[in-house]
């Protein structure tokens, strides 16, 4: 259904880019990615492969959390955004949402959704059209806007963080693990938003995700982290099809899907990490 | 060269208090320095050593400067002294605490190494009772009088003497402790608007003075009933109450102002020459002529152990035979360009106290300066002697001290 | 490779739990107590003894008590100044009431004291918590210091108020009063000092350490997982009380000699603690002793480059010296907002990979 | 039923162990749980699942009792439980972990799981700070338990590793380990597998049978991935705002039209 | 008459606390803004008062400085400068320290635990004071920009024809209370209902949150720094009339202190509550119990008073909720 979307425009560039943490731990090294304009574009891979890493380090959080990027460059529209602060990185479209939420806890859901809008210069009509927008696409949220965020439950909070950063109408999103913790359902309903927001109004995603099957249903190109480095790269067509990913990322053998129950008759090991 | 440390303050809470003494007492020395070379042809060192008024950082500036041969202290400061007082004793150094410090000290035979004279603050409580007896025809009897003291060791000095006094004269005494630094003081204030006391007595020190002045000031206290001791008494402390502070008293063990002879030498010594301490903006000011005359009395004193030992480089023990063998006669006095400027001070082996007579200071706002009022008053010392052996002997029972003398 | 942990096998857990786990450090330990019990002692005059290495190893005790509640159990407390000021009234009273009896017996005894107050002060603990706990704690700073200043019975009736240490003795050797040779200090400061932060070491790292570090890391979990948290907070202000009581009791008795709460104990104490631990290292011992090495000599350091070396005024070296020092603190806490030990480890760790750089 | 029962794969399950009755749980004007009773039986797997902020988590706060439901009764081995702090539920030998990970950061993973076995570690304050006798005693013996767990959940080379530096599989694998060095009862887990990949996961369900396999440990769930919870689970729960829409078997929750449409959606598989 | 003094004292109580308030807003303005507790409040009052009267009489700054290095005597320009110019430019000063604080120190400690930001400010706090003192000197300065002290007549009519007893109020207090007001008004209008305001209390709770929206730290730390600033300069004015202007007017951050807590460290209405209930607190303390017990109850009664609300509240009157959830 989707194809890999070679020809369109490339509006993330990450090239060869080395992250420490804390002068000592090296975390990626080496990683390579490119984000074509209205596509969605899908990061995969186990814990700690370094998925958040490169969305930190391509949005700029990384300082605050003691890593930098020592090698390597990125790029947003073929302008080098490294040393560009995330404030001005949102104003050029470029927003994040964070793993594990980071809603702000003391202030109402709706104060939170008008949070994301404090780069925006185009009116207070417009900010309440799109709070509107907001609350179609998560209904719930709307029920719950006079609430604290902190008093929310983990899903809610998930669609306040996502309606957070479409209140900046940005033109990429990186989306960091957004259905952790999330009921089947409400996962595929966010990835219908994120489709709906996709081709509705044209915005460009990098996802990071666990979830590698509904990722790979929805993402147009995926790349496959392990251990800070790229290993695998390719359409989400062809990705899902290769026998690898197919049973190390989507738990499948020859014969379909295995229960769970039987983990303890076998063991997998991944090949290309002896 | 005869080493004399000035463990001052210039910074913190009180650094604008320790500031003036300060330049006092280094400018007297460097006018001996500039005009006599000295005294007894040695010069005077004062290595000048920050305490902030801290006990830690004075002790911290005691052991750094002890080494170089130092030959008497005076840090200005009742926490420090208490400190310094077992330390002296064992590195036989002289310690010089004039109208501060350990009031018992006077004793010189528990005391062997702490010196005091010439008034002590029972001394000063005492003369300013006397002040108020003089006032009323000698009789308090049923009269009110208040005590507001800085909530520290310093601000309870008085507190025994002045009950003793009170059940002697028959007043009555109420005491409003202040905790320090003390800005805030309405509800001391309040008491005393309601209790309308006939006299407030204040023991203060740094910003609580002036506080103090301003709230008396805002409750329309009559300055004239208000009387500070020689520690609440300076420019400082009424300046920034402006008008209002006009008629308020203090205590003081000696003069003001620039009218004595020495200044003449002392402007063409130091100050014109430009080597006054900090370029001279306090010459001439109560905690500057206070500095100034405790430099005076340990001159005095070191002349005095040249003249005992036959030596001019004299030792801190030689120096301690100095003070106690000290007599500033009011001729001496005038003889050093000071007539009349302090009381006359007579140490010996059991008295290092002096006479503690101290005198009265009102402040003329208009003219912005201090004018003294009284004579020099001699305390009760029916009252004090008594107290004072009991204080001091309780200390050498503690510490295990056997009177001399 | 100058520093090397690979090759240092274990062959047990007891082994594995020791202090200092890798040889070379533990070798390194045992010379720096050889020197400072047998050589130190023998070259030490009275200005090293009196203007830093006394103050610095009571320091240290206190800043390890304090690091004890706000390091490891995580209750930030500004009441440091007030807890010492028990020790110090409490020895103070032993040791004028009962003569007869040895000071360190006394000294323990204060810090025993300190511990009951401190935990009648930990009791809003398990309601209170974060900064609005700190400032409750200066609830306890500011009684104490009132109490101490107002009942006369603490201070034995003196005039001012005053406390002086008389003089005691341990084997014959004056410890206390104006007799007190700078070795002898010295040493019984660094016995306290020594003795307690073993004490400190094995808390911290048995079962009570580990309750208290995880109250201090996530409370409620841990409430929720078994720990008591009235027990482990009370057990904490009561051991962190206990030693900043002792450390209270050396500084009035043995380096002070005389000493009144308001001034020896007010507010700045407490601060001055609380910054010990903070540039030594939040969570750890050998922190508490390289912040209070830190901030007891780097004041005499600065006065004496400015004042002695440079001959500035004093005025002016003062008011410079507070903002050398306290640009240093804010210098640090910048390069390494968990402080000097965790610089020091970070070194080790850069010293193990050495020549690579990761 | 009252005696337990067989799974399909040949358990047996015991009586219940723990009983909830008429649990109401109320924030303010919200109310997070309306009504609901269940129980779990010795032995069990029992999972609890819904929507996101159907009240499961709280459900398990309520069990562990951090908080305490305004109406409504726990039954645990046949006795009333009378309110109780969370420490003394701890005791009676219910473990957890938690859907936002709460390990102790600041400490070592050896340290975090260590705080696991802190009821059975008795030695007193004194004999603590002198670290003599009983207190080293203790420790040794304790600590060779956990190594244990440590070889069980496979994280030998971490531990000395500062939890606060894990990955998050990682940290989850540590927080298991610090539930079960306590050697529970019951073992409540919150989204054990939440951010995790289908190796993981594997992991993950493997370490959940054997411990229930192998110490007879009961173990409560709640998990958002409805292919762990059919395959593991004996029972499971379903809540939805609050209400109990559906228990029983895996195949008869999966195919309750409540539950469909409130939660999964489509038929699952 | 029992009943009227001690109404008296009351009232002034109350006053007092405003007082304190001042003080208190700075700090919960800085705590709301980055979760940062600034210590360095009371001597940014200080500081910000002693430059006021530096600018005011026309002093050079870093005179004695100067002079010990070169050896000359500069101590005045030679001019003076009106009050509310002077103000005015203080105020400037003020926000170039917020720039300079937030460049150097807060830019470098995002995301840091907050007893680290706290030592931080400690830092903060000597660097400033000596560098207060390093500018202008360390000795006792007068401020008068004109505010009137001293009892207000009026008042004491009033009552007087009443009650038959005249209140004795303090004008400057009188003063203090209405600018309190004023403050306290207008900062909560901006914290709660604009934009700036919102992403203030958003940076309070989640840094990092705040920097993925696009929400520049620099700038509102910035601008709250420079908000609290001026509140300091206010605080300064108030305290440096009634007491000079001298290194004890940094120590009034400790009267704050016990009025935070007790208002809640993130409410500016708690601020002045708390203010209110701490004064009238801990003199009707004094003057009632205080004679029993020795008197100078003040420092401890206050923070004793906010602690015995703290138990019944942990947040403070008006503080947010501690949000505990697993
Ligand atoms: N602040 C930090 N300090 C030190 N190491 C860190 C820090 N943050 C992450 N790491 C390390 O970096 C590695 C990559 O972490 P990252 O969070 O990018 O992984 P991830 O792919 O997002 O994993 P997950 O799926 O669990 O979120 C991990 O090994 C982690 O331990
Ligand atoms: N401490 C609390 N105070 C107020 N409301 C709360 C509190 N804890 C939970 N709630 C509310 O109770 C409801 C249930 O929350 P809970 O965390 O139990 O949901 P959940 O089923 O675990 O959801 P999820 O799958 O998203 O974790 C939510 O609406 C939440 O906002
Ligand atoms: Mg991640
Ligand atoms: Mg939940």
């Amino acid at each position: 259904m989707f194809d890999a979307m070679p020809d369109r425009e490339t509006l993330l560039e990450v090239n060869n880019i080395e992250v420490i943490y804390n002068h000592v731990i090296l975390v990626l090294k080496g990683v390579s990615l490119s984000v074509p304009k209205g596509g969605i574009t899908a990061l995969l891979g186990g814990n700690g492969a370094g998925k958040t890493t490169t969305l930190k380090a391509i949005s700029n959080l990384l300082h605050s959390e003691r890593g930098e990027v020592t090698k390597g460059a990125i790029s947003y529209r073929g302008e080098p955004i490294q040393n560009m602060d995330p404030a001005t990185l949102v104003r050029k479209g470029v927003i994040q949402v964070m793993e594990g939420r980071h809603c702000f806890e003391h202030l109402t859901i709706e104060e939170n959704l008008l949070t994301g809008a404090y780069t925006r210069k185009d009116g207070a009509a417009a900010i309440r059209q799109d709070l509107e927008m907001v609350y179609n696409y998560f209904p719930r949220l709307k029920e719950r806007r006079r609430s604290q965020a902190g008093y929310t439950s983990g899903g809610e909070q998930q669609m306040c963080a996502m309606g957070r950063a479409l209140m900046s109408r940005p033109e990429t999103i990186l989306l960091d693990e957004p259905s952790m913790g999330l009921a089947p359902q409400l996962v595929e309903q966010i990835f219908e938003i994120v489709k709906a927001v996709n081709e509705g109004e044209g915005v460009t995603f990098l996802l990071a995700e666990q979830n590698t099957n509904i990722a790979l249903r929805y993402a147009h190109y995926g790349y496959i982290l392990e251990s800070g480095r790229v290993v695998m790269d390719g359409p989400a067509e062809a990705l899902r099809e290769n026998p690898d990913v197919k049973e190390f990322y989507l738990g499948m053998s020859d014969q379909g899907r295995k229960s769970f129950r039987d983990v303890r008759s076998y063991r997998r090991r991944k090949r290309w990490l002896a | 060269d005869l080493v004399v440390p000035n463990l001052s303050y210039r910074t913190g809470p009180y650094g604008a208090n320790g500031t003036q003494y300060a330049d006092g007492f280094n400018d007297y020395f460097t006018l001996l320095n500039e005009r006599d070379g000295g005294i007894g042809g040695e010069k005077v060192q004062t290595p000048e050593c920050e305490t902030a008024y801290n006990t830690e950082k004075g002790v911290e500036c005691y052991e750094s400067t002890k080494g170089s041969g130092a030959l008497v202290y005076n840090p200005l400061s009742t926490g420090i002294t208490y400190q310094l007082i077992p330390k002296v004793s064992a590195d036989k150094i002289p310690l010089y605490t004039p109208g501060y410090g350990r009031t018992s000290a006077k004793n010189g035979k528990v005391f062997e190494w702490v010196f005091n004279a010439p008034a002590n603050y029972w001394d000063g409580a005492s003369v300013a009772v006397k002040y108020l007896l003089d006032q009323n025809g000698g009789d308090l009897n049923g009269k009110k009088i208040a005590l507001v003291y800085h909530n520290s060791a310093y601000g309870k000095e008085p507190i025994r003497t002045l009950q003793e006094l009170s059940k002697k004269h028959g007043f009555t005494l109420t005491e409003l402790p202040i905790d320090p630094p003390g800005q805030e003081q309405k509800s001391q204030w309040l008491q005393i608007r309601r209790d309308k006391p006939d006299y407030v007595i204040m023991w203060g020190w740094g910003v609580m003075n002036q506080t103090a002045i301003q709230e008396a000031a805002n409750i329309r206290f009559p300055m004239e009933n208000f009387i500070g001791i020689w520690w609440s008494g300076s420019e400082v402390d009424v300046k920034p109450v402006g008008e209002a502070a006009n008629g308020y008293k203090a205590l003081t063990f000696h003069g003001v102002g620039m009218d004595y002879p020495i200044y003449d030498d002392m402007k063409k010594f130091v100050i014109e020459p430009g080597k006054a301490s900090q370029g001279g903006p306090h010459v001439g000011s109560v905690l500057y002529s206070r500095g100034m005359y405790a430099a005076v009395v340990i001159a005095e004193a070191i002349k005095k152990a040249q003249e005992l030992s036959g030596t001019s480089a004299i030792t801190a023990a030689q120096l301690r035979d100095g003070f106690e063998a000290l007599d500033i006669t009011p001729a001496r006095l005038a003889e050093l360009g000071l007539p009349d400027f302090g009381p006359e001070i007579k140490m010996t082996c059991d008295n290092h106290g002096g006479s503690g007579m101290s005198r009265v200071q009102q402040w003329d706002a208009a003219a912005g300066k201090w004018n003294l009022i009284t004579d020099f008053t001699e305390p009760d010392q029916e009252i004090l002697t008594p107290l004072i052996t009991e204080d001091s002997e309780a200390f050498a029972k503690e510490a295990g001290i056997t009177p001399r003398c | 490779m100058f520093y090397r942990e690979a090759g240092d096998f274990k062959t047990s857990y007891r082994d594995d739990g020791q202090t200092f786990p890798i040889r070379l450090d533990r070798w390194g330990y045992y010379a720096v107590l050889a020197v400072a019990f047998l050589v130190v002692p023998f070259v030490i005059d009275s200005y090293w003894a009196n203007a830093v290495l006394v103050p610095f190893l009571i320091y240290a005790i206190a800043a390890i008590g304090l690091n004890i509640l706000t390091g490891y159990a995580g209750q930030v407390s500004l009441g440091t100044g007030g807890f010492m000021a028990v020790g110090a009234y409490a020895v103070y009273k032993l040791m004028t009431a009962f003569p007869g009896v040895p000071i360190v017996i006394h000294i323990v005894l204060a810090g025993a004291i300190t511990a009951i107050v401190g935990v009648l002060f930990g009791l809003p603990s398990l309601r209170i918590k974060g900064f609005y706990l700190a400032v409750a704690t200066l609830a306890a700073q500011f009684f104490l210091v009132w109490l101490f200043n107002k009942v006369p019975w603490f201070y034995n009736y003196s005039a001012s108020g005053q406390i002086t240490a008389p003089e005691r003795t341990i084997l014959g050797w004056a410890v206390t009063g104006p007799a007190t040779t700078a070795s002898a200090k010295y040493l019984i400061c660094l016995t306290f000092a020594v003795v307690l932060a073993w004490i400190a070491r094995n808390l911290t790292r048995g079962m009570v350490g580990r309750k208290w570090m995880a109250i201090r890391d996530m409370d409620i979990a841990a409430e929720i997982i078994g720990v008591n948290p009235l027990t482990a907070k009370l057990s904490a202000f009561a051991v962190s009380s206990f030693f900043v009581g002792i450390a209270g009791a050396l500084l009035f008795s043995v380096y002070l000699g005389a000493a009144e709460a308001s001034e020896a104990f007010g507010i700045n104490k407490s601060f001055l603690v609380l910054f010990m631990i903070i540039i030594g290292g939040l969570g750890s011992i050998f922190g508490s002793f390289a912040g209070a090495a830190f901030l007891v000599l780097l004041p005499v350091l600065l006065k004496n480059l400015l004042v002695v070396q440079l001959g500035w005024p004093t005025d002016l070296a003062a008011h410079i010296e507070l903002m050398i020092v306290g640009a240093l603190i804010i210098f640090f806490l910048i390069v390494e907002p968990h402080g000097l030990a965790r610089l020091w480890a970070l070194t080790k760790e850069k010293l193990r990979l050495w020549p690579f750089p990761h | 039923m009252q005696d337990g029962y067989t799974t399909p794969d040949g358990r047996q399950i015991g009586p219940v162990l723990l009983d909830l009755k008429n649990i109401t749980l109320r924030f303010g004007g919200v109310e997070a749980i309306k009504n609901i009773s269940f129980d779990i039986r010795e032995g069990e797997i029992r999972a609890i699942i819904g929507p996101n902020g159907a009240g499961k988590s709280s459900m398990l706060n309520v069990i562990s009792g951090f908080y305490v439901p305004q109406e409504g009764e726990i039954w645990f081995k046949g006795h009333r439980r009378g309110p109780m702090k969370p420490y003394e539920v701890a005791r009676l030998g219910l473990a957890r972990t938690f859907q936002n990970i709460a390990l102790f950061d600041g400490m070592s993973v050896l340290d975090n799981i260590m705080t696991g076995r802190m009821n059975m570690m008795k030695a007193s304050l004194f004999s603590q700070a002198l670290w003599w006798g009983k207190a080293e005693r203790e420790e040794t013996a304790n600590r060779e338990q956990v190594e244990k767990i440590i070889d069980f959940l496979e994280i030998q080379n971490i531990r000395k590793t500062p939890v606060g530096r894990l990955p998050y599989g990682l940290k989850k694998r540590v927080e298991l380990a610090r539930a079960l060095a306590a050697e529970p009862r019951i073992l409540l887990l919150d989204e054990p597998m939440a951010g995790m990949n289908v190796e993981e996961k594997e992991d993950m369900c493997r370490f959940i049978l054997d411990v229930n396999d192998e110490f007879g440990t009961t173990i409560a769930l709640i998990e958002h991935d409805m292919g762990v919870v059919m395959d593991l689970s004996d029972r499971v729960v379903v809540m939805d705002y609050g209400r109990k829409i559906g228990d029983g078997t895996p195949d008869e929750v999966r195919n309750n039209p409540e539950v469909i449409s409130a939660y999964l959606g489509v038929a699952h598989e | 008459m029992e009943f009227l003094y001690a109404s008296e004292v009351l009232v002034n109580g109350l006053m007092a606390g405003v007082m304190y308030s001042l003080v208190a807003l700075g700090f919960v303005l800085i705590y709301k803004a980055s979760g940062v507790f600034n210590y360095a409040q009371g001597v940014m009052a200080l500081f910000a008062a002693m430059t006021l009267v530096g600018i005011m009489e026309g002093r050079v700054p870093f005179a004695h400085m100067i002079n010990a290095a070169f050896g000359v005597h500069v101590e005045n320009f030679g001019w003076t400068v009106p009050g509310l110019l002077a103000i005015l430019l203080t105020a400037l000063v003020m926000v170039g320290l917020a720039i300079a604080i937030e460049k150097l120190v807060l830019k470098h400690l995002v995301g840091q635990e907050p007893i680290i930001l706290f030592m931080a400010t400690i830092g903060l706090a000597w660097f400033l004071e000596g560098l207060g003192d390093v500018m202008w000197g360390a000795d006792v300065k007068v401020l008068d920009v004109g505010l009137p002290q001293g009892i207000s007549e009026t008042v004491e009519t009033v009552t007087n024809n009443w009650l038959g007893y005249g209140f004795f109020i303090d004008r400057l207090d009188i003063w203090a209370a209405v600018i309190a007001a004023v403050l306290v008004a207008a900062l909560v209008g901006f914290s709660q209902y604009t934009k700036q305001g919102r992403a203030m209390r958003a940076v309070a709770d989640d840094h990092q949150a705040a920097l993925s929206v696009g929400i520049s730290l620099q700038f509102i730390w910035i601008m709250v720094w420079s908000i609290a600033g001026f509140v300091a300069l206010v605080a300064g004015i108030m305290w440096g009339t009634k007491s000079g202007v001298q290194f004890s007017l940094s120590l009034i951050a400790l009267k704050a202190l016990p009025v935070l807590m007790l208002g809640g460290f993130t409410s500016i209405p708690g601020a002045i509550v708390g203010g209110l209930i701490i004064g009238m607190g801990e003199k009707l303390f004094e003057y009632f119990v205080g004679p029993m017990v020795g008197g100078a109850t003040e420092n401890w009664f206050a923070y004793v008073l906010a602690l015995i609300f703290l138990v019944f509240r942990p947040q403070g009157l008006f503080g947010e909720r501690i949000i505990e959830r697993v």
